[in-house]
């Protein structure tokens, strides 16, 4: 009731700060390093790697670490592997960051729109939400790329609109109970704007279960995408990891490491980022285990 | 009861029927169209041949009219004629839909089940070894593409160990039948179901795993302790049970990706399912094929929705108020 | 007078693919074949694609088959002849065929034939075209009446050209929506049986086989995989025996002929001489200049492209006709590995580094690679490329409609110029709507002229001349850029003998394979 | 009764208990000693944070984790429980000690009916047959005064009433006739006159059955009305104890007579009429809720405010009391415009508020201000206090500058220090946080204040303070307000006149020396009967 709760250490640590919260959670450290590295790579790799990494250098099928030169191997064509990683991570970085982005773009104001102002506009959205919910959606993003033609826009686009209606249902089940907060009420009582309320009362206050779902919806877009590439859906001009899986697998019996390492990649950057929206979760907003 | 069926029911026709317009629209988008799909197929055609086709797909109709027409074929529950294929949608989607369901709906017990079990015990022995080490594994499952696994599932128990069939549906030829065919079949299903089956496992595992000790924070778990009841009883008979619920809510959401991760397994494992129709059906432009594939999918989903809401409320009793 | 081509009484052994038999043929066994994609429908005069004719020509059957060489077999027909003036072809049937539900085959079943496939089959209604009457004189007998002379009409009577349908069955129905499309009935040399959609297709023996103690399988089953690394893993186990030429990515081939008791062959596949190019679109940008088109062709490594990309099958294709085509001329070579000449071939062009969308084959992970090589063998001269991702569909419709810059396209040739070559460089193939025309949209009178005379001669002596003038034109004018004669392998279990006995091979049924037990 | 018959149940001797690290202080309870004796009930008092609570959960084994004990002793009989092993508790649970807690919403499992949890009882300690156990748990519902047993036991949690919930939880604790029973803020979340009955209910079983109860509470109303003997805590140690009479009547130690002092009284003082223009005049105000309800079923209806008319004068204050569900929040909210009125006007000075729209209400918000109940949700975490302040005048097109300058002048008017101007919510007591609140309802230059609860979650020290400040800065801005509370107590303490609401409904409104003196509606007889305390206050 007070300030001088004993049991209320855990939300007194949470005061002093989310960031040393997520810190002390050791897979959230471990996540941040890897994706740190993942980072580090798609930053470097016009630098390490100058040239086209669809460039054949050497030839095909150099198993891993037998050349200096091509220190993970080469593909079935003789492209360099280590290349292939190091610009792949720019890729499959932008297709996670980019088309959860764009999820969060269409997700977040429709749900602020459904949560606030509810009613029939709430009946409409929930309606279409549940719409994109029914179709399966790894189907639904098939359609979507074969219709709009393997590129790397057309998979951000196909992921960000399969990926939106949790970010609606997250944002919309918090306005709603914000709602009724009653330091929203105050700013109604207060006199300020609907929309200056959405920005500056409501909106921040999702934020965290946002931040959260978001680092977990980079993930999944980056399994997503390696998916779309498995069937052929990738895009032909960018070298992803995803690509590099597809590619690979044909010749998997020969040549392990083809699909290994860039399979492996993908997996310590999706458990990366899953573990950091673990921390984040724990630091940020203990509540949102329910939302997944 | 009566009222809540018919409501999900005029609900659920509402949303499929918005599922068709949607896709229908969405497919023919996409370039070509299945006259062309079947000249390339044939290595040889002209103009002629192409007409022909079209005429024969309907596909010359203006495209309110292909609509108007598909709508009152589905009104009548009628989904079509697969020009291409030479058989009614219904006929074909018939043909493959128990082998999908088999498919998913083993995966959804296996995932439900090992992901209940594992969750409940990580979440009991929260902070120790066996919770890290559960929480970890399901991390690495929920973290694994799909097809990956797949990938080095038949590599390690087809190739390598030769355990299990790699493929296929039963052994063709073989000539089983009942029981025998039934162990022929579980055979075969057993890697497809447990690769689909564990990246929804992780899901489950976590779920359970934070529901629960969400649960056991709540007053009624400390009246069940201070009646004096075993560790056990309260983990079960309190925790489990009314952590459960957010559980079936998630699994009732994880409908939709659960059909659609069975399109990725059934085309790594050739399971002649209706996922990999879908596959084959979008490539070859057949769109009542397509769009039968949608809605029959669909309404999976939907039904498994409302069975979810079924169990909710059958194990919810606050539900009939609430609502 | 009338001149005796040949009648065939049996078949070289000689020819067979790879595998020689061992002992005397053996009747009895299944075999298990792996087919795919997944045909969209059986009955072969309605539905033409490749899938479709592998599991189908066990069921129907055409007049004529043919050898390695190409020259005509008996099929139905057990002789044939051709009037001294080109344009009277007279065919004896086989007398004792019947329909697998009883019927007995005749001449009426010929015409009929003819008059349903000038309706349903493309290729056949072009390969018809100068056929001005059939007639049948008696139940075993059929005259062809040509309105011209047409070299290669011989060439047109294979199974999945000219395949024969019963009367029966299907005179006075809608041939589309007829019953029987889903209960084929030919006379081949096994029956349809069953059709698990998705799973497999078995087709049984058919007892009354006009050809005596033939076919030998008591079986077949054609199981649908649909992944590639499936199929491949299928063979391993032992699941299937035989992976007709296609199903399997070419990276698997070696290890899979590599296994105990695994034999393949490449043979087969000559009637179809499958030879791949790149279309260069002649309408527009760059590829309207001549000299950027040749500096394309002198861009392509192809020779890192069969033994990498094609894991060392096929060979590198000099010009517009297959080496197994007649009248190829080996001399008209002129494109080789040789990017200096390239560059400064696209200096005299004035090319000015305009990006060029290059459109890959749909076909599977082969296709994407070897686009993938082109990408940097282009690039490797200074040639700015996009790759354009699509699928069949996709592919179909951007070529037929002319929206690519450079497209990936392979065609069968079909043995003679005449039926499958011209088609792609006569100005009056230019249409849109189809992807097997003049689709670079190559113009030139003399070729057309060429193309034209070469179809009507009557002759070796009369057609090579003409024929090996264009293959110079062509090569010089480079309307497209050919890049390899494909090789398909079949891979089978060595204990399947005699499987691929003619140059159409699976394609042509299984009417002479057994298996050593 | 002699010190010689005193049977001790449970003797807790210098009991210390650790707080993990980093807590504000090492040990949540510090050397506490006291003896439960059969058939007397000790209260143990304090403010929130006293260390009451824990002492509660160590005598039932039930401590969080991370909280241990580091000394004493809890004797129960012959064994010293903080020694035994988890199967020994286990049978120590329910058994020999009950409990029951303050939340009966929560304490009962939502899923299980009401007579398996009771028969639960019988289960964990391996006692009767199933059958049997059912047709205790019937006698046990009787015994607690549930009506109709039969059918309550197959009832779930969610079908009864809060008291109807807290019966049920005691049936349980008293299933097994344990010899203590141990009641953790038992009636806090009832309304009063449930609690009344509650507080009744276990006086009457604990003299039935001659049990020893530990009560904890934080209202000395409670206290009053039930104690035998009192335990005074403060920060984790025993300020003072003895008999409730003497801690009650005579108190020594300086902390208890603050508390004490602060409780408020049920004599309103007097106040001199007012009958000045109307600052709000609320005419046939009408709100139904419908929930629920479709095509098949037909909606339930609730009614928030039923023909509620008052007049607010300048100057007044104006109490609007009545229990939870009675419509008093409502009825605030109605006049505020935050949710809209079925039927009705609300006039503030010659302006209809709800006849306005948008622009035109928007800039008239800035006359009726309003504080609310949660101190901890009524401010946004994410923005500084001065911002939380300036908002409003910013809104009303007030400069920024000169807004952050008011915001100071306000944090000086509510007794803060202008540093907190630049802090975070979090930074801040719940009084505090409530001065903060007070503050920003004032940075409008309102005419009038609505407070809704605005003392109920403050400790009772706390809420003096915060009640004094209200009726200061009323008297000093010339504020009129209109003042919801449950609280009759603190109703009497601030309000000019009282009206009391029932189910959507003002039953009486009079002034609040004629509503404590003479009551004439039955509700508010009843409601005042209820207040606990009352009798010995009066006394």
């Amino acid at each position: 009731m007070s300030d001088a709760v004993p049991l209320a250490a855990p939300a007194r640590s949470r005061r002093r700060g989310p960031l040393a919260a997520f810190l002390r959670h050791p897979g959230a450290v471990i996540g941040l390093a890897i994706l740190t590295l993942v980072v580090a790579a798609a930053l470097l790799a016009p630098v390490l790697y100058p040239t086209s990494p669809w460039r054949m250098v050497q030839r095909p099928f150099v198993p891993p670490f037998t050349l200096d030169r091509v220190p993970l191997g080469t593909d079935a064509l003789g492209r360099d592997i280590a290349a292939g990683l190091m610009h792949g991570a720019g890729v499959s970085l932008i297709v996670g960051l980019v088309s959860t982005l764009a999820a969060l773009v269409i997700g977040v104001p429709l749900g602020a729109l459904a949560g606030y102002l509810g009613g029939r506009v709430d009946d409409a959205l929930m309606r279409f939400t549940e719409l994109f919910q029914t179709v399966p959606s790894f189907a639904l993003a098939i359609v979507l790329v074969a219709i709009l033609q393997p590129s790397l826009s057309s998979m951000i686009l196909a992921i960000a609109l399969v990926s939106w209606p949790p970010v609606t249902r997250l944002v919309r089940g918090e306005v709603l109970s914000l709602r009724s907060r009653e330091y929203v009420q105050a700013a109604i009582v207060t006199g300020q704007t609907t929309f200056t309320i959405l920005r500056r009362e409501v909106l921040p206050n999702t934020l965290s279960p946002i931040v959260v779902l978001a680092s977990l919806m980079v993930a999944t877009a980056i399994l997503l995408e390696s998916s779309l590439s498995f069937l052929g859906l990738g895009d032909p001009n960018r070298m992803s990891w995803g690509f590099m899986v597809g590619a690979g697998r044909t010749v998997i019996r020969q040549a392990w490491w083809i699909t290994a390492f860039p399979g492996v990649v993908i997996l310590l950057t999706v458990l990366a980022l899953n573990l950091i929206g673990e921390g984040l979760n724990d630091a940020l907003n203990p509540r949102l285990s329910r939302e997944r | 009861m009566a009222g809540f069926l018919a409501r999900r029911l005029g609900k659920g026709i509402l949303v499929l029927l918005a599922i068709v317009v949607l896709n229908f629209f969405l497919i023919r988008l996409a370039p070509g169209d299945p006259a062309l799909v079947m000249a390339g197929e044939a290595g040889a055609g002209d103009e002629a041949f192409i007409a022909q086709l079209r005429e024969k797909f309907a596909l010359d109709q203006p495209l309110p009219s292909q609509l108007a027409a598909y709508l009152g074929s589905i009104v009548r529950l009628d989904l079509g004629y697969s020009v291409r294929q030479q058989m009614p949608v219904a006929t074909l989607i018939g043909e493959r839909l128990p082998a999908t369901l088999l498919l998913t709906g083993s995966a959804f017990l296996i995932s439900l089940s090992l992901g209940v079990l594992l969750g409940s015990l990580a979440a009991r022995r929260a902070g120790t070894l066996a919770d890290t080490a559960i929480t970890g594994t399901a991390l690495l499952f929920y973290a694994t593409p799909l097809f990956w696994v797949s990938l080095m599932a038949i590599l390690l128990f087809s190739v390598r160990l030769e355990w299990l069939p790699s493929f296929g549906f039963e052994t063709v030829g073989a000539g089983y039948t009942g029981l025998a065919r039934a162990a022929d079949i579980a055979r075969h299903l057993i890697l497809p179901a447990m690769t689909l089956g564990l990246f929804f496992m992780a899901v489950y595992v976590r779920m359970t795993r934070s529901s629960m000790l969400e649960v056991s924070r709540l007053d009624f778990v400390k009246t069940a302790r201070a009646k004096g009841l075993t560790e056990g009883v309260v983990q079960r008979r309190h925790i489990l049970r009314n952590a459960l619920l957010p559980v079936v809510t998630l699994a009732g959401l994880q409908a939709g990706t659960l059909v659609g991760g069975a399109v990725l397994t059934e085309t790594v494992f050739a399971w002649p399912g209706i996922g990999r129709l879908m596959y084959e059906a979008l490539l070859q432009r057949d769109y009542n094929l397509l769009l039968g594939v949608f809605v029959v999918s669909s309404a999976m989903v939907l039904v498994f929705n409302l069975v979810t809401d079924l169990v909710y409320r059958a194990v919810d009793p606050r539900i009939e108020v609430a609502r | 007078m009338l001149k005796t081509i040949l009648a065939g009484t049996v078949l070289s052994l000689a020819l067979a693919g790879g595998a020689l038999a061992q002992g005397t043929p053996k009747p009895g066994g299944t075999a298990n074949a792996v087919i795919q994609p997944e045909p969209p429908g059986l009955m072969l005069a309605m539905v033409q694609n490749g899938p479709t004719q592998m599991v189908a020509g066990n069921i129907y059957e055409g007049l004529l088959r043919y050898d390695a060489a190409l020259k005509p077999l008996p099929g139905l027909a057990e002789s044939w002849s051709m009037s001294d003036d080109g344009k009277t072809y007279t065919f004896r049937l086989v007398k004792n065929a019947t329909w697998h539900d009883g019927k007995p085959f005749t001449a009426d079943d010929v015409i009929f034939s003819v008059e349903l496939l000038r309706q349903t089959h493309a290729r056949a209604r072009g390969n018809l075209t100068r056929v001005a009457g059939v007639t049948a004189p008696d139940p075993t007998t059929v005259v062809f009446t040509l309105s011209e002379p047409f070299g290669p009409f011989l060439g047109i009577f294979e199974v999945g050209s000219l395949p024969m349908v019963p009367k029966h069955v299907y005179a006075g129905t809608d041939y589309k929506t007829n019953p029987a499309n889903n209960t084929p009935i030919g006379t081949g040399p096994y029956m349809f049986k069953e059709w698990k959609k998705g799973s497999y297709i078995r087709l049984v023996k058919n007892p009354n086989y006009h050809v005596a103690g033939k076919p030998y399988l008591d079986e077949i089953y054609w199981h649908v995989i649909p992944d590639a690394a499936a199929r491949a893993v299928a063979f391993e186990t032992g699941k299937v025996d035989i992976l007709p030429g296609g199903s399997v990515e070419n990276f698997d081939v070696p290890r899979l002929s590599q296994i105990k008791g695994a034999c393949s062959t490449t043979k087969g596949w000559e009637f179809f001489s499958p030879h791949s190019w790149l279309w260069l679109n002649n309408r527009k940008g760059p590829m309207a200049n001549k000299a950027f088109r040749q500096a394309v062709s002198y861009a392509l490594d192809r020779d890192f492209a069969r033994d990498v990309v094609w894991n060392g099958l096929g060979k590198p294709a000099t010009g517009p006709f297959s080496s197994t085509v007649r009248y190829h001329d080996p001399k008209a070579a002129k494109y080789t590995y040789d990017p200096a000449k390239a560059k400064a071939l696209l200096k005299e062009a004035g090319y000015k580094g305009e990006t060029v969308r290059l459109l890959p084959l749909p076909y599977g992970e082969t296709w994407q690679r070897w686009a993938e090589a082109v990408k940097q063998n282009l690039e490797d001269v200074g040639i700015k490329v996009e790759l354009v991702a699509t699928d069949v569909a996709g592919w179909n419709q951007k070529t037929s409609e002319w929206d690519y810059d450079i497209a990936f396209t392979y065609l069968y040739q079909y043995g003679d110029p005449a039926l499958g070559v011209g088609r792609n460089y006569v100005s009056s193939q230019i249409a849109k709507g189809s992807p097997f025309n003049n689709v670079e949209g190559y113009s030139n009178p003399s070729v057309d002229e060429a193309f034209a005379k070469g179809a009507i001669a009557v002759g070796d002596a009369e057609r090579r001349p003409i024929y090996e003038a264009v293959q110079r034109t062509l090569v010089e004018d480079a309307p497209v850029a050919w890049l390899l004669e494909l090789q398909f392998p079949t891979i089978t279990r060595c204990k399947i003998h005699d499987l691929v006995t003619t140059g159409i091979g699976v394609n042509d049924g299984f009417r002479d394979a057994w298996i050593e037990r | 009764m002699d010190a010689d018959s005193r049977r001790v149940a449970v003797s807790v001797r210098n009991l210390s208990l650790a707080l993990p690290e980093g807590g504000d202080r090492a040990n949540a309870v510090d050397g506490v000693s006291f003896d439960l004796v059969a058939g007397e009930i000790l209260c143990l008092v304090g403010e929130s944070g006293s260390g009451k609570s824990m002492c509660a959960h160590a005598l039932m084994g039930l401590l969080p984790k991370a909280v241990r004990p580091v000394s004493g002793t809890i004797r129960l009989g012959d064994t010293d429980l903080l020694a035994q092993d988890d199967a020994a508790w286990r049978d120590t649970r329910g058994r020999r000690i009950a409990m029951i807690f303050q939340e009966p919403m929560t304490a009962l499992n939502p899923l299980m009916r009401i007579g398996d949890q009771m028969a639960e009882m019988f289960e964990a300690h391996g006692q009767l047959t199933p059958k049997e156990r059912r047709a205790r748990a019937v006698a046990l519902a009787g015994e607690v005064g549930l009506p109709n047993p039969e059918q309550i036991v197959r009832s779930y949690p969610h079908q009864l009433s809060g008291g109807q919930r807290q019966r049920a939880m005691i049936a349980m604790a008293l299933a097994l006739e344990p010899a203590v029973l141990v009641a953790d803020e038992p009636t806090t979340a009832l309304d009063v006159t449930t609690q009344a009955q509650i507080l009744k209910l276990i006086r009457d079983l604990q003299r039935r059955r001659t049990m020893a109860v530990l009560f904890i509470t934080h209202d000395f109303g409670v206290v009053a009305e039930i104690a035998d003997r009192v335990l005074v805590l403060r920060h984790g140690r025993v300020v003072e104890e003895g008999p409730a009479s003497t801690v009650l009547g005579r108190p020594q130690a300086p902390y208890t007579r603050t508390l004490l002092a602060a409780v408020p009284t049920m004599d309103p003082p007097t106040r001199p009429p007012l009958a000045g223009p109307k600052a709000v005049e609320v005419v046939g105000l009408q709100k139904t809720y419908v929930t629920g309800g479709g095509l098949w079923r037909a909606p339930r209806r609730t009614a928030a405010a039923r023909d509620v008319a008052f007049a607010l004068h300048r100057g007044e204050t104006l109490g609007l009391v009545g229990e939870s569900g009675s419509g008093k929040s409502s009825v605030a909210r109605l006049v505020m415009r935050l949710i809209e009125p079925d039927a009705g006007h609300v006039r503030l000075g010659d302006t209809d508020l709800t006849r306005l729209k948008g622009e035109a209400l928007r800039q008239a918000r800035s006359r009726i201000q309003m504080v609310f109940q949660d101190p901890f949700a009524s401010l946004n975490p994410r923005r500084s206090v001065g911002r939380i302040i300036a908002d409003g005048p910013v809104a009303h097109g007030v400069p920024p500058t000169e807004a952050m300058e008011r915001a100071r002048r306000l944090l000086d008017l509510v007794g803060l220090d202008a540093k907190a101007l630049e802090r975070f919510p979090h930074e801040f007591s719940g009084g505090q946080r409530q001065r903060i609140g007070i503050a920003r309802a004032l940075a409008l230059e309102p005419e009038v204040l609505v407070a809704d609860e605005a003392v109920s979650a403050l400790d009772v020290s706390v809420q003096a303070q915060v009640l004094a400040l209200l009726e200061d800065l009323k008297a000093r801005l010339g504020l009129s307000m209109l003042f919801i509370t449950h609280d009759l107590r603190v109703a009497a303490q601030i309000c000019d006149r009282i009206a009391v609401m029932r189910q959507g409904e003002i039953v009486e409104l009079k002034t609040a020396s004629a509503l404590f003196a003479n009551p004439e509606h039955p509700y508010t007889r009843a409601l005042l009967e209820a207040v606990p305390g009352r009798v010995r206050q009066a006394a």
